[in-house]
């Protein structure tokens, strides 16, 4: 298998319409490090997790509608019940049938403290799980929570078989049984998965493909060159320098969208100069984030006005601003520093902490060099995940924060959720996502509001009013929001296009994919 | 030969051995263990976290204890067979090695036998005509050799090879004995180049100093062949010093073979310990220092008993 | 006066043979010199001569504490050794290599290397120590307008004696020679041993000699004692020992000298095999018995030592025999 | 008088350097009959290992034969291919060197050495071969030559080592052994077991020898005819017994004196004074005048050819002192390439433009 | 106090002599041989590029031009630019300062800590000798370049760890060396002369071993600074060394292998940098090797 070209059609096929058999070698970024559910968080597992299991919605492509999945129907019967009817006759890859105990023990494993899942926070306004009957669930919450409705199409809330999660726990993470197009054959850790067909999945036709290796490439160029040499026929997560010659090879369609991703430069609010919002304002000026985008991520990719893309509910324009969103001055910045009482040569200096990756350590150096056009001395420190992850989330003393650090957050859902209230909430502090150290009252309040109300149109009101406080408040420098991309080989066809994609939520694009003739 | 000398040695030198491993494990743990970041945030990294799930996953791994005890609990693992459990991974660490230990075993045996295939006939050859034109240019390569990084020459060998000649497989290990050996052969080939280089310069400056010795004239005197001269009577020779560092080569194939893989992007030995190392993995990297010095140690006494073959004055167990 | 006394000297080696023995405790000895007695008044020189791995360098280095006996005394000038500072004695007894080629460091001038022994035992004031280093050389033979010159730029036989120019530096009352001309041609050889012999009668100096040149020794030294296998088993007057031999071994040693007369017809006794490595020597009786022509089954068992031979106390032998 | 096994005739062999070449061994010329033992005496550093590699052609660089002409049974030595030299090398001529030890591979037990060079040179197969190996070792007065064979050369001691060495040197019964102070790395007992054993084989086996030593008794003991050798030239040559009763040469004559023999009484030991001049920079005439108590004019500016001297046949000396006595056939390259070889020989006087000089 | 002065001047200028008879020395070495000469060069030029990098460098190192991201070669960048616009040629001629910052910190390392423990290990022998040999083989048994990687880790990954680390592990291969060395010339008949003479340890070492373990020293040390740099390279390469935005080659190389497909100069000439300063020392040990431990009066072997 893999052999010189990404598939092979292998005939199998199964009810003769021409699309079933075959198979594809997808080349992945990098090593998951589990295929459990309830720990997909991030951009390399998820593409193989969804294949293996599914969750009781899922989003239509490319619209982002919610959309039945294990469950053929749902409901929020009041502000704090959501009531789920599943569907009948699904089986597991290892043969039982999905009733409710599954879906319930199956949330209630992201919840687990051994599961240690990054996810279980979106169960955080739940009060209950219940079963109503063999084939309806109702979940309970103790506050209202507008956003839980997208989480039963997150992998918090894949379905795993109750038995095989009594047996095993959390040791499904390696041995993975759930309800998807495909089951997990054979997994070679830091080389390849190999998932299978499931013959039994629940929307009868599908999938097409008979297998699927995620060989594990972390190399970027080594994963191009295998797609234009035919031995891959998909793969992810291509260096965005790269991503035009990708875009090029004539046997390759690459499929770009805008992701719901902000590249960001965070300031620290609490301490040091950047606690004056003028300063911060000043810096904001100082850099040309326009270039940064365009010298970044080109053409993949959109420049960024806040935290919220263009599609979001909240989003803002320049013109909906009282300082315009800060356009590239760097006289103004200065003068505004003058103001501020930094006048020395250098004014003052900082330190930019940012891990390794292209996306955030090039707008660091970039920034680096605009700060210091007008006199910010600014020590770039690049730092590894860990140590990256230990700072952000483990330093509660902002006094010990460096000034500024560069960060790529991404939404969990297809609405501003999982953006404005974990940062910018001033009860959301670390070792929770308010690294800006924000604290304003005003957001506060209508944060507030915008969780608990569940009227879709009064929520973005309460949103772009948000957004519009925070953006003029300067407590971060928003760059760009870089497309998320995925490119396949010409001979498959099938996919449906992405949808602006959010960490949690990866289509299984596996399954509606097929060898064209 | 064997004689109770002879095992009395082997004994001490795996005593001697075991020692090693263990202080290598030990300062490998005390190193980690001055690592910034507790193991528990490094564990949980990611996410949010409860205080709750801290204290579980520091009470899991007992991460409370101080280090030596959990030293001790570690060691006391690792000698009733359990190599642990990876915190980044989420998985065993014996079930992460037993799936990627062949294809580091391949690249370091195919690239040891690549080296001493390019190395010991020119090094011979070199050495015996020092001095001449087919001396400087095979010097001349080597030292060419030893000067490009392996990282270099192989992204370079992906560039072109792969992406414009479409000529080598572009990642991955492959499957089978032949799709493994045309995925590991181009990245062995540019590590036995660069351990052969270095092989190639021993063996010449063996080849040079066992040319100086008397008995090579003992051999003209006698009016032997020219051919057994220089093979059965000088290359033996020359290849005792050789031999002796071929062991310390083991260990440098193997780290050298984790920057190949990380290039190539093989899900070998190496990878792991990199990216166990970055994500400060500590039962990952013990297991991968275990491993190189187990290698080392073994490849060593290995060396020494096959030194004896060559050189019977070194008696094993002997005083010289 | 008595200037080195040596008395019952032993110097065992322990010779590792392997783990597991090593386990088992059984260490080898290798007695490289096995209780030897013998004494240097001032002015004397004594001569130690053997073959090759006797002990002849052990017995004189342990002697002088360069390594440490297994057992024995030794007084130096009345008193125990031990009584001395290393820095002291070093200044008292000097010694002078065998190996010309190597006995000046490579790095350092042969002024400097003489200047660096004066002013380390502080011989003479350091304003006078330039002067002392050519009055040095100029007595060894050697201009002092070479002296900043590397040793690489003399010859054998002039290392040699710059050599011995260092060891009289720091005035020593003893000299030992550890077979400082062996590697020399025998016309150098001469012109040293002679300067050696002067220097040794002006000073005063006590000399312990050791060679197995039969013909060196017949010249230079007083007494002699002739080693094998870490015993002395002949000790006496010069001329006594070499005209009227007594110990078979001596005999033998002294037959097997060719001699350079064509014209002389002599039966040679010829020794089977050679001397055994002394890690495999028998604890009782005479070690040289198994290749001795004279040897009676008593040999084997006898208890060995020194004794007059015929009541003469200054002609020793070690042979049960005589 | 049977034709000479080896003649050596003018020979010059030097070495290279930057500093300019140094004249190891310079215009020397020597013959060697069948059956005899030729002694090569002198002190360090004076030519003699060079002139007996230069004989084998195991001079090598910057080593070179300059000139003159090494025949053997005739045939030039000089001017043989190398695969010609290898048919010779250990078959016909021998060679035993000062270090056995260092001679011998480490790596091979010594039958597997000695088999080398059977194989080498003679049509035996293996077990023959190794037959060979045990007859010569037991000649050789190695105990047990079965076991022996089997021993690697560093459990042998020196004694028994040259005699390992001595097999694989006789291992094809050649005719001509060159033996490089064979006994001087060995212990005063040891040498004289070897010296005994060697006079021994060379009378058993007719074997013709050449052998450098620097010991002027063992050329007393051991050798017919010897050569005395100084800076490179070999001073005086003539049978043993002539040499050492009346030494012709100063430098033989003083070297005589100098030796130290543990039968010599007297209480100082006698000199030649200075030393041995640098191969690189020879005096112009005599090689030994610096250093000559008898030092004439003549001696200083040029070098004296080989003199008949006594009454022997080939008794020569290289010496000024023996003006008026026939000189020796001259080589090719000799010092005076324009005195016409038949002039020197039968007028035997010095050529005649020295006698202008004085 | 006049005499002390006098004392002191002279041998202040015989101190200086001594060092330009030394140079001169070197010099005359390393001209005998033709490898040691092109190496020396090299060298040389290295240090002078280092040295006048602000001068030779057509552009600050950082500026960068986000308008002209990953240029080809032309007049105004000869070595194109990367991605954030930086001229590569001048990023490369400031990259040599960092090459003998490593070249520099290694053989201080290796001097200062590594001839040390070889040279006590030597002289003293027996029990001191193996407790050193043995804490050494213990670092030897982990290969070099993933105890720098745990080290680097360790302490930080920045510039100076990853110097630090390398330098450390480097320093059991010349124990080692000077250790054996020292094992056999404390056998020496000069230094048990120096010992019979009375003189105390320091002195032995110091001035009758040391001097003449240099030889060894010197090839071992410019032999391991080219391997030096291959290794802080490689850890660079793998993003454990010197961090981007400094502008060492192998951070370059590293960073540059993102883009390799659109533009292969930004690895391509850094990597050039880098093999031409291996090559240098490389050259320059190698050759030191034929004329200081092959030629002349130089016998001892090492490898
Ligand atoms: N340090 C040592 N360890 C073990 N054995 C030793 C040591 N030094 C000397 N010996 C052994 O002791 C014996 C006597 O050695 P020594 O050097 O005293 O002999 P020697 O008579 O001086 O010989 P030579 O004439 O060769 O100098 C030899 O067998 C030698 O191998
Ligand atoms: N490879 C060489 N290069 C330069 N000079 C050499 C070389 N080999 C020998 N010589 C010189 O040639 C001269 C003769 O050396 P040779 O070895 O023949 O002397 P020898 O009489 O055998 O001395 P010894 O008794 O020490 O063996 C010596 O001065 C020596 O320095
Ligand atoms: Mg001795
Ligand atoms: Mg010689």
């Amino acid at each position: 298998t893999g052999g010189d070209s990404g598939g092979s059609e292998s005939g199998n096929g199964g009810s003769g319409d021409g699309k079933h058999g075959g198979s594809m070698t997808f080349a992945l970024g990098g090593s998951p490090t589990n295929l459990s559910y309830w720990q997909s968080y991030d951009t390399v597992t998820n593409n193989l997790t969804t294949q293996i299991w599914d969750s009781l919605l899922e989003y239509s492509e490319p619209d982002m509608e919610l959309q039945p999945a294990l469950a053929k129907s749902w409901e929020a019967t009041d502000d704090t019940t959501y009531v789920y009817e599943l569907r009948e006759g699904v089986t597991f890859h290892d043969g039982s049938e999905m009733t409710a105990d599954d879906v319930i023990a199956s949330a209630k494993l992201t919840l687990r403290d051994e599961a240690k899942s990054p996810l279980a926070w979106m169960f955080g306004a739940v009060d209950n799980f219940e079963k109503v009957d063999e084939y309806t669930v109702r979940v309970n919450m103790a506050e209202p929570d507008a956003s839980f409705k997208y989480v039963p199409a997150t992998t918090a809330w894949s379905v795993a078989p109750k038995s095989q999660i009594d047996e095993k726990g959390t040791d499904l993470a390696q041995e993975p049984v759930g309800a998807g197009p495909f089951k997990l054959d054979q997994w070679k850790s830091g080389n390849y998965v190999r998932i299978t067909r499931h013959d039994d999945y629940w929307d009868g036709e599908l999938p097409y493909l008979d297998e699927a290796t995620f060989q594990i490439v972390p190399n970027g160029t080594s994963r191009i060159t295998g797609m234009k040499n035919g031995n891959y026929g998909g793969t992810n997560d291509i260096p965005i320098d790269q991503l035009s010659v990708l875009d090029q090879i004539d046997n390759v369609e690459l499929h770009t969208v805008t992701s719901f991703q902000t590249s960001h430069l965070v300031f620290n609010c609490m301490e040091g100069p950047f606690s004056n919002t003028d300063v911060r304002r000043a810096a904001s000026y100082a850099i040309d984030t326009k270039a940064i985008t365009e010298s970044t991520v080109g053409k993949y990719g959109s420049h960024a006005y806040s935290m919220l893309p263009e599609g979001m509910m909240g989003h803002v324009k320049p013109e909906d601003l009282e300082y315009n969103g800060f356009p590239y001055d760097p006289e103004k910045a200065k003068s505004m520093l003058d103001d501020a009482g930094f006048t020395g040569s250098p004014r003052f200096e900082t330190t930019l902490m940012t891990p390794k990756d292209t996306v955030r350590q090039k707008p660091a150096i970039a920034i680096q060099q605009y700060l210091s056009e007008v006199g910010i001395k600014v020590n770039v420190k690049k730092v590894s995940q860990s140590t990256y992850v230990d700072t952000i989330w483990g330093e509660e003393d902002f006094s010990k924060r460096p000034g500024l650090q560069m960060t790529l957050w991404a939404s969990d859902f297809p609405s501003p959720d999982a953006i404005i209230r974990p940062l910018f909430d001033s009860e959301q502090l670390p070792p929770s996502n308010n690294w800006f150290g924000y604290q304003n009252e005003k957001v506060d309040q209508l944060l507030q509001q915008f969780k608990t109300t569940l009227d879709t149109e009064q929520r973005a009101q309460y949103a772009k009013q948000v957004n519009q406080i925070v953006v003029d408040e300067a407590p971060g420098v928003w760059i760009f929001h870089p497309d998320t991309t995925k490119a396949f080989n010409t001979k498959f066809e099938g996919y449906a296009g992405q949808i602006p994609a959010f960490v949690t939520y990866f289509s299984t694009f596996l399954r509606d994919m097929y060898i064209a003739d | 030969m064997v004689s109770g000398q002879t095992v009395g040695y082997l004994l001490k030198r795996l005593g001697f051995g075991v020692f090693i491993v263990w202080a290598v494990t030990f300062l490998v743990f005390a190193l980690l263990q001055l690592a910034p970041g507790s193991p528990a945030d490094i564990l949980l990294s990611g996410g949010v976290v409860t205080e709750e799930m801290r204290r579980t996953v520091i009470e899991q791994y007992n991460l409370n204890e101080p280090w030596y005890v959990q030293y001790g609990l570690w060691l006391k693992d690792i000698l009733t067979g359990d190599l642990g459990y990876s915190f980044a991974q989420q998985r065993p660490v014996a079930t992460l090695i037993a799936d990627r230990w062949a294809i580091t075993a391949q690249i370091v045996g195919l690239s040891m036998v690549l080296a001493t295939i390019l190395s010991i006939p020119t090094g011979i050859l070199a050495g015996y005509k020092h001095g001449s034109k087919l001396d400087l240019v095979l010097t001349v390569g080597a030292i060419v050799g030893v000067s490009v990084p392996v990282f270099v020459s192989g992204v370079l060998a992906i560039l072109v090879f792969s992406f414009h000649l479409n000529v080598l497989p572009s990642g991955g290990a492959g499957t089978g004995v032949v799709g493994r050996l045309s995925h590991i052969f181009v990245p062995s080939l540019l590590l036995g180049a660069m351990i052969g280089a270095l092989m190639f310069r021993m063996m010449r400056a063996g080849m040079r100093d066992v040319l100086e010795k008397d008995y090579m004239e003992t051999c003209t005197a006698m009016g032997l062949p020219k051919r057994k001269i220089v093979i059965k009577h000088a290359a033996i020779n020359a290849l005792a010093p050789v031999l002796t560092v071929s062991g310390l080569w083991i260990g440098f194939l193997i780290v050298y073979s984790m920057v190949v893989e990380y290039v190539f992007g093989m899900g070998g030995l190496g990878r792991l310990i990199i990216h166990a190392v970055e994500a400060q993995d500590a039962p990952v990297v013990l297991a991968g220092t275990i491993i190189t010095a187990v290698v080392f140690v073994v490849s060593n006494i290995v060396v020494d008993v096959l030194y004896t073959k060559i050189d019977p004055r070194v008696v094993i167990g002997g005083q010289n | 006066m008595t200037l080195l006394d040596v008395d019952g000297l032993e110097k065992h080696f322990t010779v590792d043979s392997g783990f597991l023995s090593g386990l088992l405790g059984e260490t080898r000895k290798l007695k490289a010199v096995d209780g030897i007695d013998f004494s240097v008044d001032e002015g004397e020189a004594f001569t130690l001569v053997g073959e090759s791995g006797c002990g002849k360098s052990t017995a004189v280095l342990s002697a002088l504490r360069h390594q440490h006996p297994t057992a024995g005394k030794v007084r130096f000038k009345g008193q125990e050794i031990e009584m001395y500072s290393k820095r002291e004695l070093r200044s008292e007894a000097q010694l002078i290599y065998q190996d010309q080629q190597d006995t000046l460091n490579p790095k350092m001038s042969v002024g400097e290397a003489i200047a660096e022994a004066i002013r380390f035992h502080d011989i003479v004031p350091d304003s006078e120590v330039d002067a002392r280093v050519d009055e040095l050389l100029d007595r060894v033979g050697i201009s002092p307008g070479d002296k900043y010159q590397e040793p690489s730029a003399f010859s054998g036989g002039q290392k040699q004696r710059i050599a011995i120019a260092r060891a009289l530096a720091v005035e020593p009352s003893l000299l030992v020679a550890d077979e400082p001309v062996s590697g020399l041609d025998v016309s150098v050889q001469a012109q040293i041993l002679n300067r050696l012999m002067d220097l040794q009668e002006e000073f005063g100096l006590g000399l312990i000699y050791v060679t197995h040149n039969l013909g060196i020794a017949r010249k230079i030294s007083d007494t002699i004692g002739v080693m094998y296998l870490g015993r002395i088993v002949e000790y006496g007057d010069v001329d006594d020992i070499f005209e009227n031999p007594q110990h078979p071994y001596t005999q033998a040693l002294l037959s097997a000298n060719p001699i350079p007369d064509p014209s002389v017809d002599r039966d040679r006794m010829v020794l089977e095999g050679s001397m055994p490595d002394p890690i495999d020597v028998d604890e009782t009786g005479c070690p040289f018995a198994p290749r001795c022509p004279d040897a009676t089954a008593e040999c084997e068992t006898a208890d060995m030592g020194l004794e007059p031979f015929e009541g003469d106390e200054t002609h020793l032998v070690d042979c049960i025999h005589r | 008088m049977t034709p000479p096994l080896l003649e050596v005739d003018g020979l010059s062999t030097h070495f290279k350097t930057a500093e300019g070449a140094v004249k190891a061994v310079d215009d020397n010329s020597l013959t060697l009959h069948e059956g005899e033992v030729l002694g090569i005496v002198g002190e360090s550093g004076s030519g003699k290992s060079t002139l007996l590699r230069s004989v084998m052609g195991l001079v090598e660089d910057p080593g070179e034969i300059v000139a003159g002409s090494i025949e053997y049974r005739g045939r030039d030595l000089t001017t043989m291919s190398d695969a010609e030299l290898r048919e010779l090398r250990g078959n016909d001529i021998s060679f035993i060197f000062q270090e056995p030890t260092a001679h011998l591979n480490p790596a091979y037990t010594v039958g597997d050495q000695i088999t080398d060079v059977l194989q080498a040179h003679t049509d035996l197969d293996s077990d023959e071969r190794w037959e060979r190996v045990y007859d010569l070792l037991g000649r050789l007065g190695i105990p047990s030559p079965e076991e022996r064979a089997e021993s690697y050369p560093h459990e042998f001691s020196g004694g028994m080592a040259q005699r390992v060495c001595i097999a694989m040197a006789l291992a094809c019964e050649p005719e001509l052994v060159l033996a490089d102070e064979p006994t001087s790395a060995l212990d005063v007992t040891i040498q004289a077991q070897i010296i005994d054993l060697l006079t021994e084989l060379q009378s058993d086996l007719g074997l013709s020898m050449l052998w450098v030593t620097h010991d002027m008794g063992v050329v007393a003991e051991t050798c017919d005819t010897m050569g005395v050798m100084y800076a490179g030239n070999i001073v005086e040559y003539g049978t043993v017994e002539s040499v050492f009763a009346d030494p012709k040469h100063p430098y033989t004559e003083a070297l005589l004196r100098t030796v130290p023999s543990h039968l010599d009484t007297a209480p100082r030991f006698d000199t030649i004074e200075g030393s041995p001049p640098d191969l690189q920079n020879l005096p112009s005439g005599c090689v030994f005048q610096e250093r000559c108590p008898d030092a004439m004019e003549v001696c200083r500016n040029e070098r004296p050819p080989y003199y008949e001297v006594g009454d022997e046949d080939g008794w020569v000396s290289k010496c000024f002192l023996h003006e008026g006595n026939p000189t020796r056939s001259a080589s090719p390259s000799a010092p005076e390439p324009s005195a016409p070889l038949a002039d020197s020989q039968t007028d035997g006087g010095q050529p005649t433009d020295r006698e202008g000089d004085r | 106090m006049s005499q002390e002065s006098a004392d002191f001047s002279a041998s202040r200028k015989t101190g200086r002599s001594r060092v330009l008879a030394g140079a001169a020395r070197g010099w005359r070495i390393i001209r005998s041989n033709h490898l040691a000469t092109a190496g020396f060069l090299i060298v040389l030029g290295l240090v002078f590029v280092a040295i006048f990098a602000p001068f030779l460098a057509p552009y600050d190192p950082s500026a960068q031009d986000l308008d002209s991201t990953l240029a080809p070669p032309s007049a105004d960048h000869p070595l194109g630019t990367d991605n954030t616009g930086r001229d590569i040629l001048s990023r490369i001629i400031f990259g040599t300062r960092y090459a003998l910052a490593i070249a520099l910190v290694v053989v201080t390392l290796e001097t200062l800590i590594g001839v040390s423990l070889g040279l006590i290990a030597g002289y003293y022998k027996g029990r001191v000798d193996e407790t050193v040999m043995r804490g050494l083989d213990v670092l030897v048994s982990i290969p070099p370049l993933l105890l720098a990687m745990v080290i680097v880790t360790t302490f930080g990954i920045n510039i100076w760890n990853a110097m630090l680390a390398i330098g450390i592990v480097y320093i059991p291969m010349m124990s080692r060396t000077v250790r054996s060395s020292a094992l056999s010339i404390r056998e020496e008949t000069y230094v048990q002369a120096a010992e019979g003479l009375g003189y105390d340890s320091k002195r032995v070492m110091l001035k009758h071993i040391l001097p003449n373990a240099v030889p060894p020293i010197v090839v071992l040390g410019t032999t391991d600074v080219a391997y030096a740099l291959i290794d802080v390279a490689t850890l660079s390469f793998l993003g454990l060394g010197i961090q981007p935005p400094k502008p060492s080659w192998g951070a370059m190389a590293n960073a540059a292998q993102e883009y390799i497909l659109v533009t292969p100069w930004p690895i391509v000439f850094p990597t050039i940098a880098i093999a031409i300063a291996v090559l240098g020392f490389n050259l320059l040990g190698m050759g030191l090797r034929e004329v200081l431990l092959y030629g002349g009066d130089y016998d001892e072997v090492v490898e």
